[in-house]
């Protein structure tokens, strides 16, 4: 634990620090936790999250693994069989297509096919996300496929404190959880903050309102948080006082802090970076329209990517993404509705 | 013996020509080779029951006929340790219970699953394992130590690799044997999981049901070699040849197979050579009379693994002729074999199965709301 | 040809008839068409979709392929390179899931990230759908995976006819299409109809309205139209006048016949028997929420699987799908809302 | 020759040691063997004058470089036929170019890619092949015979097998050459593509870099045998092993793959012994010296492919004392290297292409949604 907590010295701390330090604690304080993943032990991940885990607790429970995916997913349900937790890298998040059948037939209905005789406690974690020039294969937000495969529990953490309460959260949940983790927050300044020194978790199934406004709702989760916060900034320029949720988990959903705001503001954005169809946020909107119809004054908003994959330059992904941009002007839209 | 050893085809497994030794068989008592002839016509009964069954209209659903195959369940299983791991696959159905079975077929403690078990779920009931949520052999007991497959070919060898990393890691010495058809073997997923086990020298041990046919589709469309046992050399792991038909044979093989693994060397594949007897599922069995030649299909069944292991004890003195000439399953199909046609004690066994099966009730429909997630109770 | 269509004698074709005769049909049209995937040469395939196609078009044409599904899109892919069309088979839709990296990253994004110099005539095809006891693995409906992955058309017939008109325009569209059968519809009697003699094709992205009412929408798609359609007979008999529209094609998806007729109606139920979370009834209910919101009188519904894989036997099966009783009762519930 | 050959692991392929039989090099010209070296300096200066573009600031983005690996890349390429079919994947940048590249450099029907077209898609400008739409490597182009790969490692493996029976069914006789890391061949594709093309002979040729590493995975973390070639086992098809630093070598052993797959035998594989200079990417390249023990990194860029074709040249006299002498990049990195290092010809030949890619406009951002779906025009 010396090798990524210093409790004699407080400092804020980024998004990936937060996430080590939540698999350091995990693993000192369940020995039968194991990490798995390619790169993660000798070099300490591609992007440093595991970065000393098996200097610290040896080859066995930090294993380096050929590069198959479907193996490092299969092989965690083995495991978990023998009574272990697993944390299982995807590199990438977008290579976990690769494993995909073993995620969305095997692990994750391994409790409902034994009536509960068994269970998972795999995290599935990865670097996810646009934003960053990583074109079609380095990009991806793929988080609708897993929630439309029951049996997982999808999780997408905004914040440092929240990457590591909700880390730990899934590792103790005994539940086959994906983890998508943002990578262009990994290391991005504006958004270090200090983490408590003791062990904590945040609930799976509690979303945040990151800012409290009483004339629309924007509902989002991971990097478009950020979008949704400087639109509001923008927004209260012009008189808009917008309220933002972070729903930080997807499944299960925190249907109630959403229905409470647009209760309050009977406008609906949702902003988040995945394809339209199918997506997430679509969800939030057949959610809140079958059961919060009432409260809806304007028609609800989605705001994605485009049903495009997400191509290389700046000017072309930029164009397929959300932006602070389109999400004050549909806002100005739709409070005139 | 009735035929001479199949040959390992790894040179690695191969031991001297010159020094006689002893095979794993050699060490089997008569009562040990006496069980396994039992158990070999306990699994051939099981399958013409269920065929029975359906015909007369108390069961529902597909059955996949291990018919002809029964020497390599019994054969791979009979010298486990009763903590050993298997994994078996949707032909496999009689391995569920026929693991650790030795001794008291009734033993409530032992590392398999009851008959009732079983029976249950064929039968769909709420006293299945899996609680019949799903289908066929689809279930498994991590308290006795079979692993659940899903429907997709292969996918529980990581499983099974994972699962013998972290034995190790518990300080367990355990071995586990999968099971795979011949056609399965072209999934990514076998190479991914094999080349993992050696890579860590995992204990898994791959048995491959190598029956000819996938579905409708011959050997050697799915594989470019004509041993499956080939595979092995990729990873540089033992890859053995056994005659399936042949239970001592099968016997033999595998546990070169787990020995190579409970020393430490790792996983090791071994190829059963057999003939799918019927169609892949009974709705498949007039088809399979067309797409494959009849002279193959006559060929195929030639050698019943009933007649191949009677003819072996007679040989070795275990069974007498008036002993031998008790039972006549032998070369029967479902239509031909009646319950006189087998050892009383198995008769009587699976009916206590059925019985059980029948009378288990239907789980309740609100089940199916549950367990999606990890329940606290 | 003569082994699937007989001209002098005018029948009524079954659902698995319809879609053998359009493979045979675009065979003989298209030199340089392929079927593959596995057993459907020698054997004809499970359900016998290509039953004959080997014997008349020879094996190098039609491929019994080994157990390989990701080889299967993979090469199919490799083909539409060198000029071909491929018909590639999943022996059970369920069984994509060992196949999705090819499908989605490779075949799905080929025409994108080469800007159109290479497309993708591939349709990938297999039967679908619970109501059979097919348990976990031979029940999906898993096309909200596809849906959310850009690049590929999602096509869903539900009666002979279509099925045999959408396959033919799938097979020329030169798009990648998956292609969902109805595995309970192939042989059921009650949906044979009669089939043109002529060639014919269903564009792609039109919706059918397979019943007109007054009073209440269903959309819905595959064998839950057959539900949709026994729910509004029911609900006549109660005073009830819906309107049932088969969407046909989800991705591109025909909007404006179902805003055209919730502009009539005002109440929206979207029936589909997929997982509801990020599935494409939540996806009818978003866009229907961001572009028809004035139309809606009441909150609209979906009648979905429940978030539950699909258990096997009989009374579990069915308490986690959509019925007939179910829509009835949504329908009695939104019409007086 | 300056080192013996590497020796093929498939008996298949060993040509029998009696009769002494022309290797393919020995049917190469002087003038062949003098392009080849020039080839080599190509691609070496390549991937340096790269890294100082983006250490200039002119250039942004992920390096993989291929330093140490060029004898690979032109051992492989150089006795294709035109109209063959090559996939390369990240570390294979100069293949796109290097692809039919053999006479006229700037010849514009030749199947390969011109030296602005490379350019601009590593400077992401729209006249890129793919107009810049997916990044660095994965470009390729139908009418040049190219396949474009996704990040997925393996991936193209089906594709060209595919592509393979297409061809065949067509009418053609081409090969497909597909490059793979070492670390890429645990990929389950790798299996159900080899499998599928060895089971059809499909004339798919996979060489396999093994430069030792995957990223930050040593090779016996992701491979049990310590031939990669050994693979080749497990289909029954030839596993060939190349000194990857010696382009002859490489040639050799790549032309005896591919005139097995001409007349119809199918695929095999081409391990080529390598050592990756540098880091994964040249974000890695500090962590690489870490993570890798400093004599293993000594060792394994001993001998520079620049130095190994050289002494070749000057062995079978095509290359005097004074020539060899001329050109100085042999064992240099890239902030030691300059211009004066190499060929005029090369230098010429590449500025003209990143002149070429930096007045290159970018793609409008509105093309962003275009070509999900084919587009009629
Ligand atoms: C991944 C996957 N693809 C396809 C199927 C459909 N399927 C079920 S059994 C079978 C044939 C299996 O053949 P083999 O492995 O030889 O086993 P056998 O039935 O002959 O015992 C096929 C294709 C499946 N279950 N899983
Ligand atoms: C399916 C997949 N998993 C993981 C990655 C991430 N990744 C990119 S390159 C690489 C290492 C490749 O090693 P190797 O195949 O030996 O090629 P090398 O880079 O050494 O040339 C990894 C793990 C990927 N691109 N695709
Ligand atoms: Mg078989
Ligand atoms: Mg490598």
């Amino acid at each position: 634990m010396s090798a990524v907590a210093n409790p004699t010295q407080i400092v804020k701390k980024n998004y990936v620090t937060a996430i080590r330090e939540a698999l350091f604690e995990e693993m000192a304080l369940n020995p039968d936790m194991i990490c798995q993943g390619e790169d993660i032990g000798i070099l300490g991940g591609a992007f440093g999250v595991t970065e000393g885990l098996q200097a610290e607790y040896g080859a066995s429970r930090v294993i380096d693994m050929p590069i198959s995916e479907a193996c490092i997913v299969g092989s965690a349900v083995g495991m978990a069989l023998a009574g272990k937790t697993v944390m299982a890298e995807m590199q990438f998040i977008d290579f976990i297509s690769c494993g995909f059948d073993q995620i969305v037939n095997m692990m994750a209905t391994y409790c409902y096919r034994t009536a509960g005789e068994v269970n998972m406690p795999v995290v599935v974690r990865g670097p996810a996300g646009a934003y960053g020039g990583g074109a079609l294969y380095h990009s991806q937000m793929n988080e609708a496929w897993f929630c439309n495969s029951p049996g997982l529990k999808v999780i997408c953490p905004s914040t440092p404190y929240d990457a590591k309460g909700l880390m730990k959260a899934a590792l103790r949940d005994g539940n086959p959880c994906l983890f998508f983790e943002i990578k262009e927050l990994y290391r991005k300044r504006e958004v270090e903050e200090l983490l408590p020194e003791e062990d904590y978790v945040i609930q799976l199934g509690k979303a945040a309102v990151r800012r409290s406004g009483k004339d629309i709702t924007f509902v989002s989760y991971g990097q478009n948080v950020y979008h949704c916060l400087q639109a509001a900034d923008e927004l209260a320029k012009l008189g808009v006082d917008a309220e933002v949720i972070d729903i930080r988990t997807l499944v299960p959903l925190d249907e109630d802090t959403i229905f409470t705001s647009i209760a309050k503001t009977s406008r609906l954005i949702v902003v988040n970076e995945a394809p339209m169809t199918c997506g997430f946020a679509g969800e939030i909107i057949a959610r809140v329209s079958e059961k919060a119809f009432e409260y809806l004054d304007a028609a609800p908003v989605r705001i994605t990517r485009l049903d495009t994959p997400v191509p290389w330059v700046k000017p072309l992904e930029l164009y397929v993404l959300p932006s602070v941009e389109k999400i004050v002007a549909a806002a100005l839209k739709t409070v005139k509705y | 013996m009735s035929r001479a050893s199949g040959t390992a085809s790894s040179e690695k497994a191969t031991t001297s020509r010159d020094v006689p030794q002893l095979r794993p068989r050699d060490l089997l008592s008569k009562d040990d080779c006496l069980e396994i002839f039992k158990q070999v016509y306990l699994a051939r009964y099981f399958d013409v029951r269920l065929i029975k069954e359906k015909r007369r209209g108390r069961l529902k659903g597909t059955l996949y006929s291990s018919h002809n195959q029964e020497a390599i369940l019994v054969g791979a299983l009979f010298g486990l340790e009763s903590n050993d791991w298997i994994s078996p696959i949707h032909r496999d159905m009689p391995a569920f219970f026929l693991k650790d079975i030795k001794g008291d077929w009734r033993r409530p403690d032992r590392f398999g699953m009851s008959i009732n078990e079983v029976c249950a779920q064929v039968w769909g009931k709420a006293d299945s394992p899996g609680r019949a949520r799903d289908n066929w052999s689809h279930i498994g007991s991590r308290s006795k130590h079979i692993i659940h497959s899903t429907s997709m070919l292969a996918g529980t060898i990581p499983v099974a690799a994972g699962l013998m990393y972290a034995d190790r890691l518990n300080g367990g010495n355990a071995v586990c044997v999968t099971f795979n058809g011949e056609g399965s073997t072209a999934q990514g997923i076998f190479h991914e999981a094999i080349n993992y086990a050696a890579v860590h020298k995992l204990s898994v041990v791959t048995v491959v049901e190598n029956n000819q046919w996938a579905y409708g589709t011959p050997m050697e469309l799915g594989c470019p070699t004509s041993d499956v046992a080939d595979r092995a050399k990729g990873y540089g792991i033992p890859g053995f040849i056994a005659d399936g038909q042949d239970v001592f044979d099968v016997y033999d093989k595998v546990m070169m197979a787990v020995e190579h693994a409970r020393k430490g060397n790792g996983p090791s594949i071994v190829e059963c050579k057999t003939f799918r007897a019927y169609g892949h599922g009974d709705h498949d069995d007039d088809r399979a009379n067309k797409y494959r030649p009849q002279e193959e299909i006559v060929k195929g069944r030639q050698r019943d693994p009933i007649g191949v292991c009677r003819r072996t004890l007679m040989a070795l003195g275990y069974l007498g002729d008036d002993a031998a000439e008790l039972y006549h399953a032998e070369g029967k199909n479902a239509t031909e074999a009646t319950n006189e046609d087998f050892p009383p004690e198995v008769v009587d066994f699976l009916n206590e199965g059925i019985e059980f099966a029948l009378q288990s009730p239907l789980p309740a429909a609100e089940e199916a709301g549950r367990w999606v997630f990890k329940e606290d109770n």
